[in-house]
């Protein structure tokens, strides 16, 4: 049942975004200052998005895990902040590539692009931090509180960053701005991809987070055969 | 529709964006086969074990 | 605050229906048992059948996930693990000064411990200097010198040369008659049992 | 809670003098990172007063990662850790204690480093010595408040030396860049906005709270 809910799941977003595609490609038209290249837009933002909404659950069912101790919410929390890292480096890579073109170099020390990428390098080492804990109670209980404190810093230096000056482009969606920066047209087309990546993003975490499930199972396997002998 | 002025850099962008997530996959299905061979080896080692217990 | 003249004074000591898990794996399973006051078990049973957890539980080192433990508070713990606890850098005297103003143990108790054991001439040498049987000696007074009720050893005897068997029996009976509780762990068999009034014995996680 | 803090962070200090672990090795890298700096940028170059607060901030961070570092380390010889968790002491006291230890000698070696980078670089802190004892005391504490945390969540690991600074580093950028952006001002005597003063209070005081709270978590199992 579960097995045929995941291959549903995966069709429904190959489907979404292949249609997604489609209308990127054929029926939208060209940006009028930036050509063709505008179209990685479609993935840099939403990408961002479904990354920070990943890092954002990996905060929440870390708290979950150290106020029940219950092992779903530690498989959780470390299954989606690995989902969340392949979405941030697709904003990172399609940004520096927009930035190649836009703004004539690939990378650019603007405190957006430095938040981004410090986002993700925390996250790397919450990964890095489970890897290193051979105990899993030990494991569960210290990424907790590390991915506590990621969220926590991710927030500050996004927030500290916002402080200064910086040369990536502002707010465009209408939710920020009030409107009328952006084609609705343009708009809905964000708001489709978005969905289509939570969606692709969803079905990574059901079968990241059964393996992480399966990981510790295997761990329990392991010391019961290698006890009582 | 698609003129083609900075053509190349959007193919280059997309090309980038998708590698990723397809290469996260790969990952994912050869630790999904690593994962359910683990399993299978100390189930075994486990079953050995009661028996000559 | 704990009063060596408060004989026989009762400490609730016991387990209700605990686990206590390594990942999926229970290290501990459906434990239940009550302790009297002024007892001194004996925890038996093979290497990985969960004494240590089981101690470390007693000692309030760790919570069980499912059932309850009844224990006195740490002020009123005194517990000895597998390590010594001692700082290499730091003196005999500062050592037990150390722990024994973390536990509210009286300010004379550190000096008049080392002269118990034989060790006040050395009381200000770093412990890096002593013999292992001197860092025994001084390591029980971490867990004596501010008279316990509830005193919780985990392999005491393991390791200990002769003398140091004998001083650690004559402190363990000293405490008994004080009113202290004791639960220790052992694989000395003679030792112990010449001191327990009775016996737990854990097999695979289970009480036996 | 604060007695038993203080306690703890005496027995550190204590430790420490006696055995000068990571004072002389905290000490001897400041000074080695200085002089070897020195040969990728030079001091006498005319924007130097530009950049060296920069630097003096990161021979600083390595400083404290190697201090940190220590702090829950040194509970494992023996098994002291699990001897401090059987005792009465509440884990918040445990944590703050030994920041406060871990604070003070970082302290240390920042102030006794110090005149060797004053000369090296040719610099001089005293146009607004007030604003540069600030920012060092702010930045300092938010370095240990945030690596003792992560050496007590890394002390059981193998790799524990490298992994720390891994994960400390990227979280520690905010204080860092605010700490470089004061001194910057001290040194050049053009004052740096006040933002930067705000910008560091406000996460001492978050991660410090954050910490403690969580302190209890971390140190028992």
């Amino acid at each position: 049942m579960r097995e045929k809910l995941l291959y549903g799941l995966g069709l429904a977003a190959i489907l979404y975004l292949v249609r997604n595609l489609y209308v990127i490609f054929l029926v939208l038209p060209d940006e009028l200052a930036q050509g063709a290249i505008y179209r990685v837009f479609y993935f840099h933002l939403p990408g961002y998005f479904t990354a920070a909404l990943c890092y954002l659950l990996a905060g929440i069912f870390s708290a979950m895990y150290l106020i029940t101790r219950k092992w779903k919410w530690d498989s959780l929390a470390a299954a989606i902040t690995e989902v969340g890292l392949p979405f941030a480096a697709m904003n990172l890579i399609t940004g520096m590539i927009w930035g190649r073109i836009i703004w004539g170099i690939w990378w650019t020390w603007d405190p957006r692009l430095t938040s981004a990428l410090i986002s993700a390098l925390i996250y790397a080492g919450y990964l890095m931090l489970r890897q290193a804990i051979p105990d899993p109670t030990e494991r569960a209980k210290n990424s907790a509180v590390m991915a506590i404190f990621a969220f926590a810093s991710v927030i500050f230096t996004y927030k500290s960053n916002e402080w200064f000056r910086t040369q990536h482009p502002g707010p465009v969606l209408s939710i920020r701005t009030g409107g009328g920066t952006i084609d609705p047209q343009m708009e809905w087309m964000l708001a489709h991809n978005l969905f289509a990546l939570l969606l692709l993003a969803g079905l990574l975490l059901a079968i990241r987070w059964r393996q992480e499930e399966r990981q510790r199972e295997i761990e329990s396997l392991r010391r019961e055969a290698l006890s009582f002998s | 529709m698609i003129e083609a002025r900075n053509f190349t850099y959007m193919f280059y962008g997309f090309a980038a964006a998708w590698t990723v997530i397809v290469i996260y996959v790969i990952t994912l299905v050869s630790r999904e086969k690593k994962l359910g061979q683990e399993v299978a080896t100390l189930k075994k080692l486990i079953a050995e074990k009661e028996q000559s217990r | 605050m704990s009063n060596p003249l408060m004989q026989g004074s009762g400490v609730m000591l016991g387990a209700q229906g605990v686990w206590r898990y390594f990942g999926d794996f229970p290290a501990l399973r459906d434990i239940t048992f009550e302790i009297e006051p002024g007892a001194c078990v004996a925890l038996l049973g093979h290497n990985g059948a969960g004494k240590t957890t089981l101690l470390k539980l007693l000692a309030r080192l760790a919570a069980p996930q499912k059932g309850t433990i009844a224990a006195p508070p740490l002020t009123e713990t005194g517990y000895l693990g597998h390590g010594l606890g001692l700082y290499e850098d730091l003196s005999a005297i500062e050592n037990l000064r150390f722990w024994g103003e973390l536990h509210g143990a009286a300010e004379e108790a550190s000096g008049q411990w080392l002269k118990r054991v034989e060790l006040d001439h050395v009381a200000t040498a770093p412990v890096r200097q002593f013999s292992r049987g001197m860092r025994q000696r001084v390591a029980l007074g971490r867990a004596f010198q501010h008279f316990p009720k509830l005193l919780v050893l985990d392999e005491p005897f393991t390791g200990l040369d002769e003398r140091s068997v004998k001083l650690l029996q004559e402190v363990l009976r000293e405490a008994l008659e004080r009113g202290s509780t004791i639960v220790l762990s052992s694989h000395q068999i003679p030792e112990v049992m010449a001191l327990a009034t009775r016996t737990l014995k854990l097999d695979r996680g289970r009480l036996v | 809670m604060i007695a038993a803090a203080w306690q703890i962070a005496r027995k550190d200090l204590r430790q420490e003098l006696r055995s000068k672990e990571s004072l002389n090795a905290a000490l001897s890298l400041t000074v080695v990172l200085l002089i070897l700096f020195s040969f990728a940028f030079d001091p006498a170059a005319e924007d130097s007063k530009q950049w060296s607060g920069g630097l003096l901030w990161l021979v600083y961070s390595f400083a404290g990662a190697l201090i940190v570092n220590r702090s829950f380390a040194r509970e494992l010889m023996n098994d002291c850790l699990e001897a401090l968790r059987a005792s009465p002491v509440p884990s918040s006291a445990l944590f703050l204690g030994k920041a406060v230890a871990c604070f003070l000698i970082l302290m240390g070696v920042e102030l006794t480093a110090l005149p060797a980078f004053c000369i090296f670089y040719d610099v001089s802190l005293l146009g607004a010595p007030w604003t540069f004892i600030a920012t060092l005391a702010l930045t300092t504490w938010a370095v240990t408040v945030l690596g003792t945390m992560f050496s007590a969540l890394t002390v059981n690991l193998h790799m524990r030396e490298l992994m720390l600074p891994v994960l400390v580093y990227p979280m520690l950028i905010p204080p860092l860049v605010a700490a470089i952006e004061l001194t910057r001002g001290v040194i050049t005597g053009e004052p740096a906005s006040e933002i930067w003063f705000r910008l560091l209070i406000g996460f001492d005081i978050i991660f410090t709270a954050l910490a403690v709270a969580l302190a209890e978590v971390v140190l028992t199992d």
